[in-house]
């Protein structure tokens, strides 16, 4: 769906009072109810798309998020493949390798922002600065195949538009291997620092339950023990000739959510090993020449769950109907679920949990529920989740010396 | 293939089409009134994942799609409705069932101008607060 | 004529600005070694406040008058401070009787400074962030001066700076007896908390959004703070010399002590995440508190 | 009057406007502030009120819902100010020129001092328009 959940007006929140994108309803230090406004960066995608022919959607599906902008057009483009009939025989072998290896990696940067972030919202800027430090390469590896930083043009209806070169493939793997020891250190970082630890357990927390109630997708579910990945349940490109499993967490809260994330860049990782080692050579595109009548529904697993786009096609080559919908459209209504509850410090973590487009988390703005007074917003937010931590970083280390 | 037999033969009087386009993706209508019992069948008890309705206009009125995945099997399952009334069109709302479907009715309602009976706040989800009343953008004649 | 030489050329206003902004400066150089990042130079802080100069002042409506004047409070006060202090650091001329007690109010100057502008604009972002000034105020004003009488009774009842220095300089400086240094731990923590470094910066200047009290103030009032601010980072580091570490303060020493102070301050300033307000106010009264009283308890034993 | 211009150059307070951007921007503009491409050392900083701001960075189409923010917004910076556009969407609204949610392209609304193209603009091609910018400023005085 194009009403990507997006901020209102600047990720800091201008003086005057207008609708923020995140209302909580607080009695103290609870967060009661929590009003959800979206819309600010609606753009009407889904009525553009039927003003524009089939290769034209394509461009402009890639810039539904800033963050997944290889998901959309390739869900868009299974979409099309579906009227024409299964992937697998309408795109040549070599393009659904470079599908995938392209997919997976920007799912690597993807979580690698996220981590970035999460770490900034409970207050360790250094993991901000590192994440995003490691997170270069990766650009630098799009750079090199598809020629820009994000929205990488690289999916068409029928094939890939751009070849991996073999020149590229040995720097690729190079940058690869730098990165697992970063991925390293930052798994080790996250899972026995006893600070994050008592301050991501159980925040924020999704039941199976209302996971299942809300529809939640990627990581967010599978951290409430949700078999949901698209690349399993229905696989596309090369996903069902490559070993890697889906990673499955049970409680529910934050920390198995940054766990999910954390090990999916292993996995990642390895599928575009394992891509680049059984590339064939071959043509990259199977040039579709027109589109027949028909429906047709596309899905893949975004970094933050399934993408999904249906078309509607009657013969011409424009769409009449082009439903978009993006993972972040459920996940983020679940916010009502995770975030009530909690005390407001720890709003901020929980909303960003979800992993919506980053400037999202920032606009929160807390009413008390009396007089619906301005208590605070989303920056000063950020500091008390900030200063839990050290308040956990206390008790912990008191612990200790006692 | 035990789903597919499922529906059938839970539904099979008021399955008026039927239509199983390839392995993953079958598409079946059903008449207006059914659909609030049909999709808590499929989803409370056969325990589909509600993906995402598409609503769209068609020449004989409006047509809205709601799509359930199986997440074991990967199949996607959906139903299709009719409302034939053009200048009110409305349909049972599915909210009560489960809480995701508020937003994307909220967001049809807005769109397309369909009524959703039932919906517990059935109101401006993203366009702005001065968008004039009568307009919906996803009508055929709404200039793009 | 050197009267007020003093008061605005050597130590006191020009000296102790151009102190305090490289002193900032070294901070924020620090900070972004730390991440990696290359980090500002020099001339930074000096340019800010230049710019700010030039910017267009806007005073939001139903703003009141000490909204433009509280700025200018702060700044006075700090002037004489630092006048006084640089008095007894550089000319061993004898300081009025009870010096001290005065240093330590025209220190508190400036947050009360703070409080009155940011209650004044008409945000009620700023008014919160007041409030919180206020709190940590409180909090950390009372260790603050239980660890200056732990000095005082060191000195044996010496109330100006004079005295303090000259007991020094013959028994050692107060730090390396037992007293001294608890009465110098929890000194340095109410520094930090009064200039507002990030362990302790809730109240102060990215509180809200980036800008808590100092929300709305823009051009020559908030050029006047971020003066200020760095006035009493000099400030307060050479009242931490003068009491604790005023053995022999030949220019030399003097610098190196300045900049082990300064470095102690940035580091703890990065190396933990921000206090609650609440978590904040029990820390001072809490631990802070008994150590000070420790101290002062063996300072009056002798030790 | 040019040396408090020739210190603005110097040290840029940054302020960021995000109406109806899909992020990419967002995120190269703090890219910017990323280890790599830094622009601390420039003096250039990102501030969180709109009344320490020297320069707005608006991204994104301004969709009906976010114009009046933005002429706010402009309305409480204090001049001298500038507008940065920065992506093709602030520059000419991309391809979503034709959406019936987008009225009017940003120029229209505030006067824009320096445009940067790109989708999104490298962290290179904003620290270049920052450059541009400063000579501009630099002329002006």
């Amino acid at each position: 769906m194009s009403h990507k959940v997006i901020v209102p007006i600047g990720p800091y929140h201008p003086l005057q009072d207008e609708p923020e994108f995140f209302r909580l309803y607080v009695e103290g230090e609870k967060v009661v109810d929590i009003d959800i406004i979206i819309g600010y960066n609606h753009r009407g995608i889904e009525k553009l798309a039927e003003s524009k022919h089939f290769d034209q959607v394509a461009f402009l599906v890639e810039r539904i998020c800033g963050i997944c902008s290889s998901s959309h057009p390739y869900a868009y483009v299974l979409a099309v493949e579906d009227i024409l009939g299964q992937e697998v025989n309408v795109v040549p072998e070599r393009a659904l390798y470079i599908r995938t290896i392209v997919d997976e990696l920007q799912r690597i940067h993807s979580h690698l922002l996220w981590l970035g972030l999460a770490g900034h919202f409970i207050g360790y800027n250094t993991v901000w600065m590192w994440a995003w430090k490691y997170r270069e390469p990766v650009l630098d590896m799009f750079e090199m195949i598809t020629g820009n930083r994000n929205n990488y043009a690289m999916f068409k209806v029928g094939g890939v538009r751009r070849d991996i070169g073999e020149e590229d493939v040995p720097i690729l793997k190079k940058t690869l291997d730098e990165l697992v020891p970063a991925i390293d250190m930052f798994h080790g970082a996250v899972m026995d620092d006893p600070v994050i630890q008592a301050r991501l357990k159980n925040v924020g927390v999704l039941t199976k339950e209302q996971a299942i109630d809300w529809c939640v997708l990627g990581p967010t579910a599978r951290a409430s023990g949700l078999n949901i990945d698209i690349r399993k349940d229905e696989p596309y490109g090369v996903c069902n000739r490559l070993d890697w499993k889906v990673i499955i967490e049970k409680d529910g809260d934050i920390f198995a959510k940054t766990k999910v994330r954390i090990l999916e860049l292993y996995e990642s990782v390895r599928i575009i090993r394992q891509c680049l080692d059984r590339m064939p050579k071959g043509p990259i595109d199977a040039d579709i020449k027109d589109v027949p009548a028909g429906e047709g529904i596309g899905r893949v697993e975004a970094p933050r769950g399934e993408c999904f786009h249906y078309i509607k096609t009657d013969g011409t080559n424009r769409p009449v109907r082009h439903k978009i919908r993006a993972p972040s459209f459920m996940n983020v209504a679940s916010n009502k679920v995770a975030a009530v509850g909690g005390t407001i410090s720890d709003a901020t973590i929980t909303l960003a949990a979800v992993d919506p487009c980053y400037c999202c988390t920032e606009r929160v703005i807390v009413l008390n529920k009396q007089d619906n007074r301005k208590v605070m917003n989303g920056w000063d937010l950020i500091k008390l989740s900030q200063e839990k931590t050290n308040k956990l970083k206390e008790e912990l280390k008191d612990g200790r010396t006692k | 293939m035990d789903m597919r037999d499922k529906i059938k033969e839970r539904l099979d009087k008021k399955i008026i089409a039927w239509e199983e386009k390839s392995a993953k993706r079958i598409y079946f209508s059903v008449a207006k009134e059914e659909i609030f019992q049909t999709v808590k069948f499929l989803f409370r008890e056969l325990g589909l994942r509600f993906v995402i309705a598409s609503g769209m206009q068609t020449p004989t009125g409006f047509e809205i799609l709601y799509h359930f995945s199986d997440d074991s099997t990967g199949v996607i399952y959906s139903v299709r409705i009719r409302l034939e009334d053009k200048e009110h069109p409305q349909v049972e709302s599915i909210t009560p069932l489960f809480p995701a479907a508020e937003w994307i009715e909220r967001e049809m309602w807005e769109m397309l101008g369909i009524n959703f009976r039932g919906h517990p706040n059935l109101k401006r989800l993203l366009l702005a607060e001065d968008w004039p009343q009568g307009q919906y953008p996803l009508r055929q004649d709404h200039e793009s | 004529m050197k009267l007020l030489f003093s008061y605005l050329i050597f130590p006191g206003f020009l000296f102790s600005a151009v102190i305090g902004l490289l002193a900032g400066w070294f901070d924020r150089k620090v900070t972004a070694r730390i991440q990696w990042r290359v980090g500002p130079p020099w001339h930074q802080n000096f340019t800010d406040i230049i710019k700010l100069l030039g910017k267009e002042t806007i005073v939001p409506e139903g703003a009141r008058l000490t909204f433009l004047l509280s700025p200018y409070l702060g700044l006075l006060a700090l002037i004489l401070a630092s006048a006084i202090l640089g008095e007894a650091i550089f000319f061993p001329t004898p300081g009025f009787i009870g010096d001290l007690i005065v240093v330590i109010y025209l220190l508190a100057i400036p947050a009360i400074a703070l409080i009155i502008g940011a209650s004044s604009s008409a945000n009620p972002l700023a008014s919160v962030g007041a409030s919180r000034e206020i709190k940590l105020l409180l909090g950390y004003e009372l260790p603050f001066i239980l660890a200056i009488i732990t000095i005082i009774v060191k000195a044996n009842g010496g109330i100006k700076l004079e005295d303090i220095l000259n007991h020094q300089s013959s028994y050692g400086s107060s730090i390396f007896s037992l007293s001294g240094a608890i009465a110098f731990i929890v000194a340095l923590l109410c520094i930090q908390a009064k200039l507002g470094f990030v362990p302790f910066d809730i109240a102060e200047a990215d509180q809200e959004i980036m800008a808590g009290t100092m929300i709305e103030y823009s051009g020559l009032p908030l050029a006047v703070f971020k003066l200020t601010k760095a006035i009493l980072i000099t400030v307060t580091i050479l009242f931490l010399i003068v009491l604790f570490l005023g053995k022999d303060l030949s220019p030399l020493f003097l610098i190196l002590k300045f900049v082990m102070i300064l470095v102690i301050i940035i580091l703890i300033k990065n190396t933990n995440p921000r206090l609650r307000i609440d978590q904040a106010l029990k820390f001072f009264w809490g631990p802070v508190t008994a150590m000070a009283l420790v101290a002062l308890f063996l300072a009056v034993k002798g030790l | 009057m040019d040396f408090r211009l020739k210190a603005l150059t110097k040290s840029i307070w940054v302020f960021h406007v995000s109406a109806g951007s899909c992020n990419n921007c967002d995120i190269e503009i703090f890219d910017c502030l990323t280890p790599r491409f830094d622009v601390e050392r420039f003096g250039i900083q990102l501030v969180g009120s709109v009344r320490h701001a020297d320069a707005l960075l608006v991204t994104g189409i301004i969709n009906r819902k976010a114009l009046p923010r933005v002429k706010k917004i402009y309305e409480q910076a204090p001049k001298p100010c500038v507008v940065v556009a920065i992506g093709q969407c602030a520059l000419s609204q991309h391809m979503f020129r034709f959406g019936y949610n987008a009225p009017e392209p940003l120029d229209k609304i505030l006067p824009v001092d320096v445009y940067i193209p790109g989708c999104p603009p490298k962290p290179e091609a904003i620290i270049d328009g920052i450059v541009k910018l400063v000579n501009k400023v630099r002329q002006k005085k």
